[in-house]
């Protein structure tokens, strides 16, 4: 155990399976001497050097496909993409290849690619930068999407990452960068890839993802005063989506509300609310809520952004006007 | 000329015969209003009057005003995250321009665009892209527009040498050409996409050679010497009205400071600034200004402090402006009613 | 009215918004002389001429961007994307520059362009080409999404797209293009731009776009056969998505089941299940069900292809499980 | 030689020099294999064995088989929908190919792929891409693996004119020439994308002049001739190996039929189909081999004989492959167990 930032074990995550793996090459814009737009590479050029740390040319399309074909002959590239929106020049890359390529070929193949995004608003970066990124590919079969909340799932979700011989897109979040926490570096004791309970509760199940989980949790705290026990959810893989942990929360509190930072119409909180509610359908009293972002594209002002990213009090208000 | 540096590089054209003085005294003074402009941006943000990002053009005014003052006032314009130049060039109110950056109702955009995104439809400033490359196709249908309509409107379109290696640049420059389009194709040339020198992501320093692979004419010309812009956009847009279809210009310039608030360019390589910084394109205009007699000191001064009290008090009182209300923003998103 | 097929359909609406609107210019791959990949702009090239009906490069970025200039600038582009997939190689365009660009302008323009692409499974084009598209975009403010499931609707969404100020993908479906119908060429007659009931029902709503649209009809009347009345509800415009005709429905008949040709974790469907449940919450008896494609892509084999696609069979089946 | 048609262009180079007898006899058969393939995919269409669509290569068989006999077995291919010729020429197994195209579970991959996905990882045969240009770059991704490697792998894609218009084109054109990547473009120029003649969607007919915007090198080669383009390519596959880099070889070629099933080539001028087919590039060979006497007219006879049988066998073994299974397809999909 040792605590760094959410942005340091991002990079640890990355300097350790260079170390381990010859075959990980990492590639993206300005990652190398510079470190990464976000620092989440520093230090790795000057260890690993400019073939294993590679600048790239802004050239989406072409190195996200380049990553393709090194998984496929023997290497196991990470890329990073900087803002989770620049997914839209790639789109292609990782939803028509990326995706499929493994059952086009009928199963012969692995596909062993890692792509790193860093998404999500609050940092006043207006409509183009603010994304999360997450309802763009989760629903796609044959990519697996981790959305890290904490340094803990920052570390171990990329090693995974890396590991897995799978296409795994990691979605940071851009506004988590500096947050502080421990991390798990024996393998054996990482969760499993699947939602998780971060805080028990009796009352309502809040589940929650990326920059929302912190959000939540404050909610929590806020509800436990005024005697409402709310169980905190971390969604953590978005893709497989595994519900039981979910399901078996409402079964249990009766009440669900999820909080995500995405809009609510193809947000993935209406696929947890109908497992939820088709599983649980007798077990459920209250009818779910869902806040997301308003159905508009992130504004720049200040004042605009900070009403439209859900807040502990929007999250506690939803709460309670469901009890 | 295509895929060649061309007759405009090194030629040394006088004011006078390409501005007259009092377009002399216009291109000075829009130089200036970039310069203090940006500056005051860059002050704003230390302040803490700007959150987020703000990517800043000192050192490229002269591609700004030199190509801006080319165009006519139904002409269309797309530009990028590094937009600002063009936008004042254009005459972008500056109150409304600091505003928008300030995230203010009173911003141009009333606040939702930001300093990425500065747009103004009544100067033909279409569009601001914080996509690398995103604003060329949009050019590019502009210049659809521009041909259909057949009154001899063009469409210009910046970017930065990094852009050249995204797809957008390839299509668009591609449909432009195979539609002979009345587009001008402006790369502002300044060495680095973000932190990364030229070299390390494009396999030639000279970019011009890439019109070629369009059949497209290309120029290159000193980005620093407004003079020199200017005179070679006036023969691009001339062949694009005249029907002859699109034109690339490399313009050879320097971004003096870092690619974004957070970058202090310490991947420069010791000297290259200061070598830059004694071409400033502000200092370059001046000097010849004085030396071809079109204004003397006591007039440079003037316009210098007209412009940066003009800037500062546009600042103050977009410093003033509310914050936007918060309410529905369905009809910021959508022109039609809606029936939901 | 006249019976046309939908093909027949989506070639008059252009043929009219040509003569009517000198803005209006179509754009795409071969869609002159050679009268469209899926012939839907067949005749027009000889009568509009090759400024207004323009063969492109395979350039889709290109020419979707291209289509926001001339929005931006007085002119109304018609784009035929041909295969929904291809939304990939143009999906930064869409989602990033088309949909944000009236919001990040302080809602000061408007950009009236309207994406045609034609999407689904059925006809053996394997994983690459036969994605309706409809959850890639349907989460995005600032677009309109409208699912022609008849020759009516291809062709009065088609003309309705067009004239909207703001942008529209019509997603056509080309299982569909040899459907025969009526078609309804006076406007004030057409229906609202929301879902609509197509086959009244007291026992299930079943809800569909698209190609599943004809195959939940077929499931009805399967279903009626044995005694029980489903309500078939074509969801017709995914964004913006307009719930209450669904609410209405299941409130009157206490079961829902959706069908799509869409993955599950991601689909529609959820949204719809989400919606539905939570405003009709006391009124729903039965866990609601969704009918759509496996969790993988499509397979090329017909014999595969044909298990993927929600069947007729496999709608009855789910409405019997459910009852 | 860059953005010049190469000296390649025109040159006669004797079959013996650049083949040897085997390899023309090698080089024969995998024309007469591809052409007799593709023409049994046609028939197996009209036949009803075949659903969907399928894109055939007759009249470009020279393209694919000179191409890949530069190649080692451990080089590395992409390739498109139209690529069967590829396939074949690397000895993709038929009855395999066959039984993929009948959406057969004996197919290359189950039945999972079809027509427009043949694909063998044991023979280097990466993938075909569906989609426009999506090949180029997981090729140019191959080809950073064979550099890192470092046994002198080359990678190799082929891609049709339309596909230079597109951006992954460009952005892998740009990298692999700035990362020296050994990479071969073969760009099999067949006058048409679609049903679009090249000229209404490229300003130029020759292609070649794009490989200069990456200053790479580029050639021209007649693609109706199997030993100019061998000749061509295994220099291009010599400088790959040596670390030199990338280059791009335009291969001048016909498609005798139309884009897909569906397309009766009514667009073609008239003539021009008659004229390409008197540059059949198997008539051609034949003629070539029976003229330097590598082989005479019993040989080639026989040959072609057994190249017609084998393939119809492997069809007709083909079309007996079972249907896949109706099962889950979890493990198709993903390789990594899943916790679901
Ligand atoms: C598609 C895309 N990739 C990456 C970025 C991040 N980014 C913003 S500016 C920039 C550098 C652009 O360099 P250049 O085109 O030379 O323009 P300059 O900033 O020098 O004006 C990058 C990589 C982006 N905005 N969009
Ligand atoms: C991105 C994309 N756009 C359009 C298509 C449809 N399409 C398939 S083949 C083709 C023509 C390609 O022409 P070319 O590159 O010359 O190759 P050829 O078919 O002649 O071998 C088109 C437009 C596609 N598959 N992908
Ligand atoms: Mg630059
Ligand atoms: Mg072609």
């Amino acid at each position: 155990m040792s605590t760094i930032t959410y942005r340091e074990a991002i990079v640890r995550a990355q300097r350790e399976a260079l170390a381990a793996d010859p075959r990980v090459i990492l590639m993206g814009e300005d990652i190398g001497a510079a470190g990464g737009p976000f620092k989440t590479t520093e230090g790795l050029f000057e260890e690993f050097g400019p073939l294993r740390v590679r600048d790239t040319p802004i050239s989406e399309n072409a190195f996200v496909g380049a990553a393709m074909g090194m998984a496929l002959t023997g290497y196991r590239p990470v890329i990073e993409l900087m803002f989770a929106d620049f997914m839209g020049v790639c789109f292609d890359q990782i939803v028509n290849s990326i995706a499929k390529h493994r059952f086009m070929c009928g199963g012969k193949v692995a596909v062993p690619v890692t792509i790193r995004a860093m998404g999500g608003g609050g940092v006043r970066f207006g409509a183009q930068h603010s994304q999360t990124g997450e309802t763009w590919v989760y629903q796609f079969p044959g990519l697996k999407v981790f959305c890290p909340a904490s340094p803990a799932d920052a570390y171990l979700m990329l090693r995974q990452a890396i590991d897995d011989p799978d296409p795994v897109i990691v979605l940071e979040h851009k506004a988590m960068m500096a947050m502080k926490g421990e991390i798990q570096t024996d393998a054996g004791r990482w969760p499993a890839q699947r939602p998780q309970v971060v805080r028990p509760g009796r009352d309502v199940t809040l589940v929650a993802s990326l920059a929302m989980v912190r959000r939540a949790m404050a909610a929590a705290d806020a509800l436990a005063a005024q005697g409402i026990q709310a169980e905190v959810i971390d969604l953590r893989v978005l893709r497989p989506l595994v519900a039981e942990p979910i399901i078996d929360s409402v079964t249990r509190t009766g009440a669900l509300v999820v909080v995500e930072e995405n809009h609510e119409s193809g947000g993935w909180g209406a696929e947890i609310v109908a497992r939820a509610l088709t599983a649980a359908f007798d077990y459920i009293d209250k009818p779910p809520v869902r806040v997301t972002l308003p159905d508009w594209p992130m504004p720049y002002s200040p004042a605009l952004e900070d009403a439209a990213v859900p807040s502990v009090q929007k999250i506690v208000d939803a709460v309670l006007a469901q009890h | 000329m295509a895929g060649k540096s061309s007759e405009a590089t090194g030629r040394v054209v006088s004011i006078a015969s390409v501005l007259g003085a009092a377009g002399a005294r216009t291109a000075y003074e829009k130089l200036l209003l970039i310069r203090e402009f940006e500056n005051k941006v860059y002050d704003s943000f230390v302040a803490g009057l700007v959150q987020g990002t703000t990517h800043l053009c000192q050192g490229q005014e002269a591609v700004s005003v030199g190509t801006v003052m080319a165009l006519r006032d139904d002409d269309y314009l797309t530009y990028t995250y590094r937009g600002h130049g063009p936008c004042i060039a254009r005459g972008m109110d500056l109150e409304g321009a600091f505003a928008e950056i300030f995230g203010r109702s009173t911003g141009v955009s009333g606040g939702l665009g930001g300093s990425m995104h500065l747009t103004d439809m009544q100067l033909g400033l279409l569009g601001s892209f914080a996509i690398v490359g995103a604003g060329l196709p949009v050019a590019v249908g502009a210049g659809i527009s521009a041909r259909e309509r057949g009154i001899g409107q063009v469409s210009m379109t910046w970017f930065g040498d990094g852009a050249t290696n995204i797809g957008a640049f390839h299509e668009s420059m591609n449909l432009a050409a195979v539609w002979k389009l009345p587009v001008i194709f402006v790369c502002e040339n300044n060495l680095y996409g973000e932190y990364s020198p030229i070299l390390s992501t494009t396999p030639m320093q000279d970019l011009v050679v890439r019109a070629s692979a369009y059949a497209m004419p290309g120029v290159v010309v000193d980005g620093n010497d407004v003079v020199a812009v200017l005179d070679a956009t006036r023969r691009a847009v001339a062949r694009a009205r005249a029907g002859d279809g699109p034109t690339f210009i490399e313009c050879k310039t320097y971004r003096q400071c870092g690619h974004s608030r957070s970058d202090a360019g310490k991947y420069r390589p010791p000297g290259e600034l200061d070598a830059w910084m004694e071409r400033d394109p502000i200092v370059l205009f001046r000097n010849r200004l004085l030396a071809e007699g079109l204004l003397d000191k006591a007039g440079l001064a003037a316009t210098e402090q007209r412009v940066r009290e003009e800037v500062q008090a546009a600042a103050a009182r977009a410093a003033e402006g509310p914050w936007p209300e918060v309410r529905p923003l369905h009809d910021a998103t959508y022109a039609g009613t809606l029936t939901a």
